[in-house]
Parts: C-alpha cells; sequence; structure tokens
C-alpha cells in the first residue's frame, strides 16, 4: 500500500488493477456468496476477467469518453464492468438499481450513456420499456441471464458472452498487451465516474471526480486508518453512492483488501457475520437497526440473560469507551469489562459480524449519542466521518482516540476547511470534484473559481476539541417568526434518537412555533405493543392508538427538555406534534433514495396535517396516495390526531454555539 | 423305522410327528387341550393390545407388565391381609389408577405424536413399571391366591381312545372366564353407547367428538378395560404357573397371536391366541426333538412371520391401500 | 450420463400417450378409458371437478396404480406396468397434492435427495466419504445450489422442511422434482392452499421451469384462471372421462366443460 | 457464547459439508479425542476403565447401530441383542478355528456375519412395516437366543455352555484374556469405535444417509424418486446389524471375557433400544449419550443416593434405575421426542445466538 501511495505513475484504477495482479494475484480481491458457498476470485482472475470485459466492450463500440451505466446491487461482474470501462477510457456511471423507471431514464439521458450493465431481468426490463427515449443506449448487457432467453437479443447481451467476444478479441484484434497500453492511456486527470447524487430538490446531478481526486482520497483514508490488503469489507450499499464506490471500489483496489457480496439483501447481518468484516462504513441506520434489533430481541430473553445484558451493558457503557481509548481504568472494572467481554460484549459483536473489525465509519447522517457510544462501549473502533460526493466522501474524520459523539472529527489529509459567516462549512481538497456534468452553471454556484467548494451544510468548529460540528443543512436552518434559530434536523435527529420513532419532520421555518410530524418503528413500536398487549389490526391502527401518543409524548418531552438546555436553540422547543399514518417511503418520493426526508415534500403532501398543526385542531382528516411496490398506485385515509406538549423553560447556563 | 436313508430328514420333519399323532390319539388331544388353554391366555393379552390400538392407535407394549402388575398388586394385597375378593376389587381399582396416570401422564401430551413415539412411551412405560413393580412386591415369583378366589382345582380325567386326557379344572375355569370375558366385551362393543363410542373412534376420532364423549374419557376406558382383562389374565396364568416378572417376556408372544389376527380385531386376537397356543404345543412336542427342544420360544414368531409374508393384514384384519 | 435406452425426442413430438386407460378399485371405476399424449416440451394441464379423476391419472402415469385396461407410451416405449422408481429412471418426476416432502430433513437434503439417482459411488467410496464419493456429493451440491437460487430458497437452505410454511414447502417440493432432471414434470395442484402472492411466483417458477430446463410439466389445477394462462393444452376429466381436450381458449368455450366444471361455482 | 464464528467462512464446498464446519466444533472434538486417547489412559483407574469407560464405548456402538435402523431409518428393531450376539458368537468360532488370523481382525470381520443374519431377519421388511417389522425381530431375537443355548457347536461344545476367552496379543501385549490389562483393552475399543463412528458419519451425511432418512420420512416418496425401498432398508439391516455384530464381538472378547446366551437377550435388545431412545433417534452424537446415561446410572445412582445419606441396596438400586429409566423416557418423548441429542442441539443454538435467545 505504501508503495502504491509514493508510486505516482499508478494513477488509475485500471493501473491499480494491474499492479494488484503483480503483486498480490493470489490474494482474494473480491468474493459474493453464491449458489450456498462464498466464490472467490484473486486479484489475478479478476485482472482476467476486467480484460476480457473490457474488450468485449471494446468490440461493442465503446470509445475513450463513452459513458457506460452500471445498474444492480452489489455484484463482482459490475464492480469488473466499472474498471473494464475505465479501462478503455469509458465513464462508468453507476445508477440507483431501485429507481422507478422515471427516475432512471432521466440519469441515463443525461449521462448520454453509450450501454447499461444491468444486473438482472428486472433491470432490463426498465432500460428496454424506456428505449424509445434511450436513443443514445447500443447495447444492453445484463448479468443474471434467468429469464431472458425469449427476449430480443439484437440489442441485449448476456455479459459472459459479452466477455467471449472480448476474449476472441484479446486473442487477435487486441493480441499481446493491446490492452494493457489502452490503460496505460488513462491519466489522473481524467474523469474517473459520474456519481449522480439525489439532491433533496430537483433533478439529481452528476457529479465528476477525476481519478486523482479518488485515488488520492483514497490513499488519504487508507493511510489515516492503516488499511492494508488484509482487510474484509462487505459491499451492500448502493453502487451509485460515493460512500460505496470509495469503500467498495476505490480504496479496494488501492489497498489491495477483499470485498465481498452479500447473498441477498436478506442476509446482510448473515454474511456479514460469516465474513468478519475488518473495515466497516455504514449510515447511522444500519447502527440503529442493529441496536434495535438487539433490544427487540432481548426483550424476549429470559429474566437471567436479561439481567446479565443489561448490567453489563451500564459497565460498559461506563468503562467502555475509556478502555477503548486506552485511559487509566480501574483494575476491578477492568476485570468487569473482561468477563463482560466473554459474557456479552464478545458474542454481540460475533452476532454483528464486528469481531474482528478494526475500524468501522458511520456517515451520511447524525448518528444518535447513545447509539455510537454502545458501539464504541462494547469496543468497537467506531467513529464518524463527514463526507460528500463532491469530495469523493473524506471532509473531516475523527482520528483514533478522539472520538465524541456529537462532532465527525478533524479535516481530513490535505483538506483544508473554512466556516462562511452563515455558518456555511467550505472545503477544498484534491478530492474535491472536477464539476458537474453538462451544468456549468450548478458547478459555478458549488465550487469558486479557486477551488473552495461550498458544502450546504452549517456547522461550526468546537473549540474544546478543535472537530467540525454540522447542525443542518445550512438552507434548512431557518428562523421563527420571533426570529429564533430553527434547525430541524437538528430536532429530528434528537427525535430520530428514539428506537420508537423511525422517522420526524419538523416544522417551524417562518412559523410562530416548532412541530413535529412522527412515524413510528414498527419492529420497536410492535414488539412493544406485543409485550403490553395492545392489539391493533394495522401500521396505521397502531400509529394512532393513544398509548402509542403516550409514549412518544414522554420522548417529545425529553427532546424539548434538552432542547431547553441548548442555549439557542431553546426557543425551538416543540409545540405540538403528530404521528402519520403511514410510514415515509421513498417510492413515494418522501424520502429521498439515500432515505433522507424530504421536509418540503412532505409538508406539501400532508398540508392538511401541516395546517392542523398550527390551526390548533385537535383532528385531522386525511386522504393520501401511495406506491405499492410493484409500482400500482392506491390511496389511505386516516383522522390523524395531534397532542400539545408543554415546553421547558430555558436552562440557567446558555450555551453559546451555533451559527 | 419307516424312514429310509437318503430321505431321513424329510421323513422325520413330514411323516413321522403326524404317525405319531395318529398312533397315540389321547396324547394328540392332550397337548391340543394344553396348547387350547395356553393359546387362551396369549388371546387374552394380546386382547388387551387390540383394546387399546382399535380405540387408540397406540401399540401398547406394556400390556405384558400389566398383567404381571395387576396380579402382583392382587397377591401383595393379599399378602398384607386384604380379605381376597377386596384384593380383587382393590387390583381393578389400581388398574383404573393407572390408565388415568397413563392417560395424563404419558397419552395427553403425546397427542397427535407419531405412532412410533407413542409405542416408545409404552416401551418407556413397561420399564417404569417393572421397576416400580419390583421394588414394592420384590423380584421374587408369587404364589396366586387360587384358593382364597375359589377357583377349582385338581383334574377330571377322561378316557379317550384307550388312554387318559387329563382336564385341569383351573383351565376349564380359564377357558370359560375367558370366554365370558370376551362375550362380555362384545357386548359392551355392541350394545353400549360407550361402546359404540370406542368403536367410532377406531374409524375417526371426530366421529366419537359426536357422540359427545372426549377423547381423554375414551382413552381412560380402552385403557382401564385393558387393565381389567391384564387382572384377569395374571390371576388365571399366575393360577396356572406362578405370579413373576417373567411372565412379561412371555406376554411377548401376543404379538405373534396379533399378527395372525390382525391388529385390529377381537375375534382375531381369539382364533390367532388359539392357533398360536395349539402350534407351539404340538409344534414343541411334535417336530421339538429334531431341533434339540425348546423350539416353542421361537415357534409362534416364526409361524408369524411366515404368516406376515403371505397375508400382511392378519387374518381378520382390513386389506391396506395405501393413497397418496 | 445416464439412461442408455434414452431415446431422444424432439420437441413437439409426443412425449406420453395414454391410451384407453381405465383404472378401478374394488367396484369404483376412477378412470374409464382415458387417452390423451402429452408432447415434449409443453406444459399441459389436467383439469376437472374434484373426484374427475385427475390424480389417479398422475399415478397411473408414474405407476403407482396400475390401470386395468389400456396402456401407457412413454419416450416410445408401451408399458403395461411400470413400478414407481421405474417411472423415476425414466425420467418421470412428481410434487403431490399435500406435499411428500422429508420433513425432518433440511431443505438442502431434501433437494439433494431428489438427486439419489444420478449418484453412484458405491457404498465403500460412501463410507470413506473421500475421493470419488467427496467429488461426486460436490458436483451434485452444486447443482442442487442452482436449484436453490433458481427457486430464491437459499435462506432457508438449512432449515428442516416440517418448520417451514406451506408455501415454501411446495416450492421445496417443486425443487426436489427439478433435481431430478426430469424430462417430464408431474405437478398435482402446485397452487392448492396458496396465497395469491405465492400463487404468482409459483406460476412463474413453472414457467420459468418449462423456460430454462425445457421440462415437459403435466398438472393438475383447480384454478381456471391460472390454468388459462400456464398451460398450452389442456384436457379436461368429468368422472373419470375425457370430455374434452384443446387449447385453453377451446377448453374455455366447450360446452361439456361448462356444463360440467364451470358450471359448478368458481 | 463461545461460538465466535464471525470470520468463519467457507469458499468451497467441501469445507461446508464437513463433519463440522464450525472451528469451535472441531477444537472441541480435538480435545475429547486428545483427553480420550492421552489423557484417560494414563489418568484413570483400572476400575474407570474397566467397569465404565470399556462397556460405555461398546454399548455406544451397539447404539449407533440400531439408531442406524431405528433413528435414520425408521425400522423399529427389538432384536440388536440377538445380532450382538451373532457377532460374539461368530467371532468366537473364527479366533478359535483360525487362532492365525489376530483377533482383532476377527472381532471386525465377525461384524459380517451379523450382517448377513441383519438381511435375512430384514428381508420381511419388503412386505411389513412398523410394529409388524418389530415383530420380525422378537422372532430372530428369540430364534437367535434358542440357538446360542441349544447349539453347542457354537460354544465349541464348551460343557459350560459358555463362550471361553483366550488370550491373544498384540505386539507381545496381551489384549484378550485374563491377563490383557484394561488400558489395552480400552484402547483398542476406542479405537475401534472412533472409527466405526467416523465411517458411520461419513454414511449418513452422503447419499446413503439421505436414502434412509428419505424412506423413514416419507417412503411413497422416496420410492417415486427412484429409490429401492427393499434395498434400503436392507442394506441398513446389514449396516446396522455390522456394527451390533463388532458391538457384541467387543463386549465378550475386550469387556466380559466370557459370556452366555443371556448375555445377548431381548433385556440387552431392550436396554440398547431405551439408549437409542434417550440419546436421540437419528443422532450419533445421541447415541454416545444414550449410551453414557442409561449404562453409568446403575452405577451413579447408588453413590448419588449413598451420599444423599440415604444408603441403598444393590437390588433397590436396580429397581430404582428401571423406574428412572422408564420416566426418563416417557420424559424425554413429551419433552423432546428427539433425545438427549436434540437438547444438545438446542444448547449449542443457544451458546451460538447469545445472549440472543433466538
Amino acid at each position: 500500500m505504501a508503495q502504491n501511495a509514493i508510486d505516482k505513475s499508478v494513477d488509475t484504477f485500471p493501473k491499480f488493477l494491474l499492479v494488484n495482479a503483480r503483486e498480490r494475484g493470489q490474494r482474494p480481491a473480491i468474493r459474493e456468496k453464491d449458489l450456498g458457498i462464498w466464490q472467490t476470485w484473486t486479484w489475478a482472475q479478476v485482472k482476467d476477467e476486467v480484460k476480457a470485459l473490457a474488450l468485449g466492450l471494446k468490440e461493442l463500440g465503446v470509445e475513450r469518453g463513452d459513458k457506460v451505466a452500471i445498474i444492480g446491487s452489489n455484484k463482482p461482474r459490475l464492480y469488473w464492468s466499472m474498471c473494464a470501462t475505465q479501462s478503455i477510457g469509458g465513464v462508468p456511471v453507476p445508477v440507483y438499481q431501485d429507481a422507478v423507471a422515471e427516475e432512471m431514464v432521466f440519469v441515463l439521458q443525461h449521462a448520454g450513456a453509450k450501454i447499461a450493465i444491468v444486473e438482472n431481468q428486472e433491470q432490463v426490463d426498465k432500460v428496454l420499456s424506456m428505449s424509445d427515449r434511450l436513443p443514445s443506449i447500443s447495447h444492453v448487457i445484463y448479468d443474471e441471464p434467468r429469464g431472458l432467453r425469449d427476449y430480443d437479443h439484437t440489442r441485449l447481451k448476456w455479459l459472459n458472452e459479452v466477455q467471449k467476444i472480448g476474449r476472441k478479441a484479446a486473442e487477435s484484434k487486441y493480441s499481446g498487451d493491446a490492452w494493457e497500453k489502452m490503460i496505460a492511456e488513462g491519466k489522473g486527470s481524467d474523469i474517473a465516474v459520474i456519481l449522480y447524487t439525489s439532491g433533496t430538490t430537483g433533478n439529481p446531478k452528476g457529479v465528476m471526480l477525476t481519478y486523482d481526486s479518488v485515488v488520492i482520497s483514497s490513499q488519504n483514508a487508507n493511510a489515516f486508518d492503516r488499511l492494508t490488503e488484509k482487510e474484509e469489507v462487505i459491499a451492500y450499499l448502493p453502487m451509485a453512492w460515493v460512500g460505496d464506490h470509495i469503500f467498495s471500489y476505490a480504496q479496494s483496489y488501492v489497498a489491495g483488501y477483499t470485498v465481498n457480496c452479500p447473498e441477498s439483501p436478506e442476509t446482510i447481518i448473515e454474511d456479514r457475520r460469516e465474513i468478519g468484516t475488518s473495515y466497516a462504513f455504514a449510515p447511522p441506520r444500519v447502527y440503529e437497526n442493529l441496536l434495535t434489533l438487539t433490544m427487540v430481541r432481548m426483550e424476549d430473553a429470559g429474566r437471567f440473560k436479561r439481567g446479565m445484558f443489561h448490567y453489563f451493558l451500564n459497565h460498559a457503557r461506563r468503562w467502555g469507551e475509556k478502555i477503548l481509548n486506552k485511559e487509566p481504568v480501574p483494575l476491578g472494572a477492568r476485570l468487569i469489562y473482561w468477563l463482560g467481554e466473554l459474557l456479552v460484549y464478545g458474542p454481540m459483536k460475533n452476532r454483528y459480524g464486528f469481531t474482528n473489525v478494526r475500524v468501522a465509519y458511520t456517515a451520511g447522517e447524525a448518528i444518535g449519542p447513545e447509539i455510537f457510544r454502545y458501539y464504541r462501549s462494547l469496543g468497537i473502533n467506531l467513529k464518524q466521518l463527514y463526507g460528500q460526493t463532491e469530495a469523493a466522501v473524506y471532509i473531516t474524520a475523527q482520528p483514533d482516540g478522539e472520538i465524541y459523539a456529537d462532532t465527525v472529527g478533524k479535516p481530513s489529509p490535505d483538506v483544508e476547511i473554512k466556516i462562511e459567516p452563515s455558518g456555511e462549512v467550505l472545503f477544498r481538497s484534491p478530492g474535491v470534484f472536477a464539476g458537474y456534468y453538462k451544468d456549468p452553471e450548478k458547478t459555478a454556484e458549488t465550487k469558486t473559481p479557486d477551488g473552495w467548494v461550498k458544502s450546504g451544510d452549517a456547522g461550526f468548529f468546537d473549540p474544546k476539541t478543535g472537530h467540525l460540528k454540522i447542525i443542518d443543512r445550512a438552507k434548512d436552518v431557518g428562523k421563527l417568526n420571533d426570529g429564533t434559530l430553527f434547525a430541524p434536523k437538528y430536532i429530528e435527529n434528537k427525535l430520530k434518537f428514539y428506537p420508537n420513532i423511525k422517522e420526524a419532520v419538523a416544522l417551524g421555518s417562518s412559523r410562530d412555533f416548532v412541530t413535529v410530524m412522527l412515524n413510528i418503528d414498527l419492529v420497536s413500536v410492535g414488539s412493544w405493543a406485543e409485550r403490553n398487549n395492545v392489539i391493533y389490526g394495522s401500521y396505521q391502527e397502531l400509529a394512532a392508538h393513544p398509548r402509542v401518543y403516550q409514549m412518544l409524548a414522554e420522548h417529545v418531552d425529553e427532546v424539548n427538555k434538552s432542547l431547553s438546555e441548548e442555549g439557542p436553540m431553546a426557543g425551538a422547543q416543540i409545540k405540538r406534534f403528530l404521528i402519520l399514518h403511514k410510514e415515509l417511503d421513498a417510492d413515494d418520493g418522501e424520502l429521498t433514495r439515500t432515505q433522507k426526508v424530504r421536509r418540503g415534500f412532505i409538508a406539501e403532501r400532508y398540508g392538511p396535517l401541516a395546517e392542523g398543526l398550527y390551526s390548533g385542531a385537535k383532528e385531522v382528516d386525511i386522504t393520501t396516495e401511495l406506491t405499492f411496490e410493484d409500482g400500482r398506485k392506491g390511496t389511505v385515509s386516516a383522522r390523524v390526531k395531534i397532542q400539545d406538549m408543554k415546553t421547558h423553560p430555558p436552562a440557567a447556563a446558555p450555551m453559546d454555539k451555533a451559527a | 423305522m419307516l424312514c429310509v436313508k437318503p430321505y431321513n430328514m424329510l421323513c422325520k420333519i413330514f411323516v413321522i410327528p403326524f404317525w405319531e399323532m395318529w398312533d397315540l390319539p389321547d396324547i394328540f388331544v392332550q397337548t391340543l387341550w394344553e396348547g387350547l388353554v395356553g393359546g387362551t391366555l396369549y388371546s387374552l393379552i394380546a386382547l388387551g393390545f387390540v383394546l387399546v390400538f382399535k380405540a387408540s392407535g397406540v401399540f401398547n407394549f406394556a400390556q405384558g407388565i400389566m398383567v404381571v402388575f395387576a396380579a402382583l398388586s392382587l397377591v401383595g394385597l393379599h399378602a398384607i391381609g386384604v380379605p381376597a375378593f377386596l384384593a380383587l376389587a382393590l387390583a381393578a381399582a389400581i388398574m383404573f389408577v393407572l390408565a388415568v396416570t397413563v392417560e395424563r401422564v404419558v397419552l395427553r401430551p403425546l397427542v397427535n405424536q407419531p405412532d412410533i413415539i407413542l409405542f416408545m412411551a409404552t416401551f418407556g412405560l413397561t420399564y417404569f413399571l417393572i421397576g416400580f413393580g419390583e421394588l414394592i412386591f420384590g423380584g421374587d415369583p408369587k404364589v396366586m391366591i387360587t384358593k382364597e378366589l375359589y377357583i377349582p382345582t385338581g383334574t377330571y380325567s377322561i378316557d379317550f381312545a384307550g388312554g387318559r386326557v387329563e382336564l385341569q379344572k383351573l383351565d376349564i375355569t380359564a377357558m370359560v372366564v375367558a370366554s365370558t370375558m370376551v362375550g362380555v366385551l362384545a357386548i359392551f362393543f355392541s350394545k353400549t353407547r360407550i361402546g359404540r363410542a370406542l368403536r367410532a373412534v377406531a374409524d375417526s376420532h371426530k366421529a366419537a367428538l359426536s357422540v359427545g364423549i372426549s377423547l381423554n374419557q375414551i382413552w381412560v376406558i380402552v385403557w382401564f378395560a385393558a387393565g381389567l382383562v391384564a387382572l384377569v389374565t395374571g390371576v388365571m396364568w399366575g393360577a396356572r404357573s406362578e405370579v413373576s416378572f417373567a411372565l412379561e417376556i412371555i406376554a411377548l408372544k401376543a404379538l405373534p397371536v396379533l399378527i395372525l389376527g390382525g391388529f385390529t380385531s377381537i375375534p382375531g386376537a381369539i382364533v390367532g391366541g388359539l392357533i398360536i397356543g395349539v402350534g407351539e404345543k404340538v409344534g414343541e412336542l411334535y417336530w421339538g426333538p429334531l431341533f434339540g427342544r425348546g423350539i416353542e420360544s421361537w415357534l409362534a414368531f416364526m409361524i408369524a412371520l411366515i404368516f406376515l409374508l403371505f397375508r400382511p393384514q392378519g387374518l381378520f384384519g382390513e386389506k391396506i391401500i395405501e393413497r397418496v | 450420463m445416464r439412461a442408455p435406452d434414452e431415446t431422444t425426442i424432439k420437441a413437439g413430438q409426443t412425449l406420453l400417450s395414454v391410451q384407453n386407460v381405465s383404472l378401478s378399485f374394488g367396484g369404483v371405476k376412477a378412470i374409464r378409458d382415458v387417452s390423451f399424449d402429452i408432447k415434449k416440451g409443453e406444459i399441459r394441464a389436467i383439469i376437472g371437478p374434484n373426484g374427475a379423476g385427475k390424480t389417479s391419472m398422475l399415478n397411473v402415469i408414474n405407476g403407482f396404480y396400475h390401470p386395468q385396461e389400456g396402456e401407457i407410451t412413454f419416450k416410445g416405449v408401451k408399458r403395461k406396468k411400470m413400478r414407481p422408481h421405474d417411472a423415476a429412471t425414466g425420467g418421470i418426476a412428481r410434487t403431490f397434492q399435500n406435499v411428500a416432502l422429508f420433513r425432518s430433513m433440511t431443505t438442502l437434503d431434501n433437494i439433494m435427495a431428489g438427486r439419489t439417482l444420478r449418484m453412484n459411488k458405491n457404498f465403500f467410496w460412501q463410507l470413506l466419504r473421500y475421493g470419488p464419493a467427496e467429488r461426486e456429493e460436490i458436483e451434485h451440491r452444486r447443482k442442487v445450489e442452482e436449484i436453490i437460487d433458481f427457486l430464491e430458497i437459499q435462506h432457508i437452505r438449512r432449515v428442516p422442511v416440517g418448520r417451514l410454511p406451506y408455501g415454501l414447502q411446495k416450492r421445496v417440493e417443486l425443487g426436489r422434482a427439478l433435481a431430478m432432471e426430469p424430462e417430464l414434470l408431474l405437478l398435482d395442484e402446485p397452487m392448492a392452499g396458496m396465497n395469491l402472492e405465492e400463487k404468482e411466483d409459483m406460476c412463474r417458477y413453472v414457467i420459468d421451469v418449462n423456460n430454462h430446463y425445457g421440462t415437459t410439466i403435466a398438472l393438475i389445477e383447480h384454478d381456471m384462471g391460472v390454468v388459462m394462462d400456464l398451460a398450452n393444452r389442456v384436457v379436461v376429466l368429468d368422472y373419470g372421462q375425457k370430455i374434452a381436450d384443446g387449447t385453453p381458449d377451446e377448453v374455455k368455450s366447450n360446452q361439456a366443460v361448462i356444463d360440467a366444471y364451470l358450471g359448478v361455482a368458481h | 457464547m463461545f461460538y465466535r464464528e464471525a470470520g468463519q467462512f467457507k469458499t468451497n464446498y467441501r469445507a461446508d459439508m464437513a463433519v463440522f464446519p464450525i472451528s469451535q466444533d472441531r477444537i472441541g472434538i480435538a480435545i475429547i479425542l486428545i483427553v480420550a486417547f492421552g489423557v484417560i489412559p494414563f489418568t484413570a483407574s483400572d476400575f474407570m476403565l474397566h467397569a465404565i469407560m470399556i462397556p460405555f464405548l461398546i454399548f455406544s456402538l451397539a447404539t449407533i447401530g440400531l439408531n442406524i435402523l431405528t433413528g435414520y431409518t425408521g425400522l423399529l428393531s427389538l432384536g440388536t441383542g440377538a445380532f450382538m450376539g451373532v457377532g460374539a458368537y461368530s467371532c468366537y468360532k473364527l479366533a478359535t478355528n483360525f487362532p492365525e488370523v489376530h483377533i482383532i481382525i476377527w472381532i471386525v470381520v465377525s461384524g459380517f456375519f451379523s450382517a448377513a443374519v441383519g438381511i435375512l431377519f430384514g428381508l420381511p421388511s419388503l412386505r411389513i412395516k412398523g410394529f409388524y417389522l418389530a415383530v420380525a425381530t422378537l422372532a430372530a431375537q428369540f430364534f437367535l437366543s434358542w440357538c446360542f443355548i441349544r447349539i453347542p457347536w457354537l460354544v465349541n461344545y464348551n460343557v459350560s455352555n459358555a463362550i471361553e476367552v483366550q488370550r491373544r496379543s498384540l505386539f507381545g501385549i496381551p489384549v484378550t484374556g485374563p491377563e490383557a490389562q484394561p488400558v489395552t483393552r480400552y484402547l483398542i475399543v476406542l479405537s475401534i469405535v472412533v472409527v466405526m463412528t467416523w465411517l458411520a458419519s461419513n454414511l449418513v451425511r452422503g447419499r446413503i444417509g439421505r436414502m434412509w432418512m428419505a424412506v423413514r420420512d416419507m417412503d411413497i416418496a422416496a420410492e417415486l424418486m427412484g429409490i429401492r425401498l427393499l434395498n434400503t432398508k436392507l442394506l441398513a439391516f446389514a449396516v446396522s446389524s455390522f456394527y451390533c455384530g463388532v458391538a457384541g464381538a467387543m463386549l465378550v472378547f475386550l469387556y466380559y471375557g466370557s459370556a452366555e446366551a443371556t448375555a445377548f437377550s431381548i433385556n440387552q435388545s431392550f436396554a440398547i433400544l431405551s439408549m437409542v431412545i434417550i440419546g436421540g433417534l437419528g443422532s450419533l452424537v445421541g447415541s454416545f449419550m444414550g449410551a453414557a446415561l442409561i449404562f453409568t446410572l446403575p452405577i451413579l445412582l447408588p453413590q448419588l443416593m449413598g451420599s444423599l445419606g440415604l444408603p441403598i441396596q444393590s437390588a433397590t438400586a436396580e429397581h430404582i434405575t428401571f423406574m428412572v429409566v422408564g420416566a426418563l423416557i416417557v420424559f424425554f418423548l413429551i419433552v423432546e421426542p428427539h433425545g438427549l441429542a436434540r437438547l444438545w442441539q438446542i444448547a449449542k443454538q443457544k451458546l451460538r445466538v447469545w445472549p440472543y435467545p433466538y
């Protein structure tokens, strides 16, 4: 790795592939759980596969600069497609595979993709269904042939067939080291990949990243956490997300470590345990789900086990982080911790598949401090980072030994940061993007001529720790009518830290006071209902249950209390709330593909509810349209109750922070 | 004698025994009688099996030990000073308690389990009753209280074909009691409401429920009935020889009887018992010496085994049709 | 791989024909003088009201029942009497109306058991489970995993099938039949007792099996809608007699069928 | 709790189909084998070896034998004792007629005689099943018991009518006969049992095991998949009897030292059957557990009662043992029809998901 870092001539991923195939040819490069076992490909094998695919693509007419869309879940062949495309000078454009046809068509059109490499019949159907709007696409290549036998194969090709074409070409047209020469033509300043970000509003933007930015970012990250070729990671996050691109592709190629593709989305936890990842990266949601699952299961455990679990958990809460941070800890506490490691922490880590984890990151959203501390107290080196697609992920990260639940760390290597008077965070680094594809206007809006990028997030440096703290999207930080600072996400996150609350939407900008709409967590609340003999027939019924309201009111009250202790935030306490009758869903456009709430859209969609929250009504009727999994539409009607809350007086010692 | 050298063995098997039967008919008749009496007792044990099997589908391996246990209770109670007939009544009561216990502790928790599991449960029950019986009554053989129960002893001698045939009064009693028992059971099954319900159960459990009797009650009734049969068997058998745990092994002879007669047929149990009883006595006397005697111990099983190969459903069983 | 006597029959040719078959139990006539054929590569449905003799027909085809009259020609060979395992060796696989899985075995073992006929390493290799026996086991495991993948039952690979919900059991049973790589697959009410979603899934699998493996399928089904979507040709039985035979559309408009079958509340 | 499986992944089917796919299990079995071969012979007393370990292992093997027939193939047999006897008597005849071949070879070979007799009495399984078949095995039991008593040729016309084991040596160390040390005999028994258990586990995990279980679970479906029922059942009879035969031969030659026909009576059959039930139908591990429990119960019970201040006579202890075994059988059938093996499996599963309840 160190060698790679120094060798400046290795500046593209295909070049890294050649290096890896040469230097660690027999080490596993990628695995996939398929047909019951972990099918493994070494770097040398990957090189052969990528070469065959690359030349096959070449034969299908992919030229330097052509865009190749990649649509599907994390599969080895799709990762190879990226490298294969890059090796012949093409630009891979990974697309969110769960995007509905409409969303997909925009990206494919905008990128002008020449070829789409897709996972299976489902994606083939999607692409073919809009083929008349996609004249640029000459071929659709699929990985999984099932059900596609009788399709018209004039424009459709099985990936293995493409590779066969490539292998034939490798023997005649491109014999010898013709392919390696093509690779050598690539330069660090070329565009490596275009990643479409799903903006909270408007159409997605295509972020162009150069090889230089991705490679340097990856090298810095690997060095920062001392990652080696021995790491094992699980690739399960969308390939179109910058996080997955960096962790499961770029960093792996640079460090030479192994990427593992799970069998199916349902078996990720199982698969992660089998692999025992050493380097993990996940949005807070994943950690939240694991913890929720744990708590729900432990509720069902016997009295003894539950007692033991909580005893050791309390002990860990007190001492675990200190031990992890190598602070001085009394011997007695250490001994009990050791016992806890044997009885609880070790087995828990084993269940999570985190036994061998050296570094785990949470990013993308703020994580609940409780959740964060829970994992750290078990001895898992969970850290936070702050990143963006425009920065090839890394902006700040927490160095080992400097971990705080409410910060996102120090600037990553080679990254400069400054805070605008408006509170907006600006950054400049070698990882910064080249521009938005076909959108110089937006590029200019975001990126200053001297290389500073506007993150769009509001934050500040904590004087005590020197770490960056992010409070919200800069444009979302609003004001109440009385001028009080209102950071909706900040409030929402506080609420979402309760396992019973799955989503929260805070309203209040240009209003008299703050209100929230909540989504219950069906797993957590459902399990609570079962234990407490609360009978319900549907999600809607459970959400409207008075006892559920009562329970959530307690949570809201606690949030109000904590807000009251935070100086500038004290005025933004929640006055009224309601529980939504349906789950917020990406298919209905209420969440982004990365599962962020689209606040504005929701306020509009649930207009009557928003009005009710401010009109003083006790109950509001609402009818909402929703989309089923198969794309059909339907409507759901409900009468939603609104609950009033008391606010707490501001605490005596106001804290002076937040821009 | 009659046999010529190369056919010696065949002759010994197929000619001489029959010639002997013809030559000394009194001995043959005597043997037949003893076979019949022994067979009656086999029939009684088999009857216990059939009762339980018919109504609950349980292959009650413990029937043999129930016979022993019933007899032991009777003798044991008498030994501590209980008058004979009261002891008999108490022994019946014990069998009732046993039936209830078995229903509660064994059958009810195992309802709907596969047959083999229920069989094994009765196997466990056998073990338990052996240990329990020996613990309470001791392992050594005891004498049945024949006189106290006014069971006649002694013999009738009848002149027959130049010889004498001796009939034990006890055996005659046994035959009479057994016949009465079978008669009573037949009436019980065909005439009484519960009996009809039991028959319904044999066909389908739902049918029984519609008669208004719970399955649990039915189990208690059949197990109690089987217990009573066991008590009678125990008394008769005990009177003929002695009351000991060896009986438990001998009781296994009821299995070939069942194979002959079919697992669900009461007449089958009777006929099968008689065939086996006669067959093994005759076999032992006329063919036993050829094999070095003692073939009585397995002859019944071999007869059954050979029979099985030709008619697996037994003499009176229904033909088994498997549906897919 | 197997079956030296295997005569190759091309798609569209008759794979199996039933000629004038009659079957009775005791005095009850279950099938009366029925004739029809199954062509290679098609999906053939046998429909009819309850007690029409559909399951009996399947049982005759795979040798479980022996018809008193008539004969069956399978792959050009006439056979009057056939033992069930002869049918299996001949390439006929079968699922049951009431799921006849090996309940205490796992999904994996159930499907592996379906490959018994194709495994031939002898007892002593099995004892050592080394060399040929192990290679054979691995080779077949791979095949089985493909079926597991095909039917999307990876997550229940190691679960004893007795614990699975009914719909999944049916799927495992289909997998077990597929593992035999049959030429003719008999499905006895594959969608019985399923909810709508499971039915749709099962339909897809049946079509995919036919499409992907080219397996000829004869199926009994109650749900007319399903049959109309799935089958290439339909034979209709009523009271043990054939009353119609033809494409779904032909059958649908046949008056005898309407009277006998569609007439009853359905 | 001790199962830390994270990071144990399989990249090929060979590893995935191993007997012990989890490394902790492999370590566990390795420890057991090391203790059995390397520690017990040096530390255990002669009493321990002779009166507990040797018979325990032999009965475990017999239990495996019966389990193959009853647990795996679903064929109930009440003739185990007799099949063991066939092994013992044929071993005796072979060893006395061909003394030049080593006794250990004869012990193993005698299993074939037992297997042949097993096949013979398994033939009725062509037409009959369930309890009917149990009666056929009873016929075998009584017939063979009778043979053991009535055919003096089997015991070389010994006046005592018993098998008398003579001294045989291996590398100059006596392995059978009165001079053979318990340690020697223990190691021989252990080796045979370990190897045969391994072979049995190979069988039951492969095609043959699946055929057996298929026949047990749903014979009609098995037949329609091309499994020949009679062959499969006869194979089960043969293998089962082979195991019982070897166990029987070991029982006489490496444990009793001499034996009469009563050693192979129906009570022996019942005892082995109870070991199978309590250990767990269809489980090799369970066979060991069942044998351990049923065999050691009569030994431990008096000591247990004694230590509780309730000294009891040996006869009483025996009766109580019977009751306890009977009660245990019923208890297990109700609570867990698959016996100790299933309990062990559940416990293991609990440890694997620890501290989760499931």
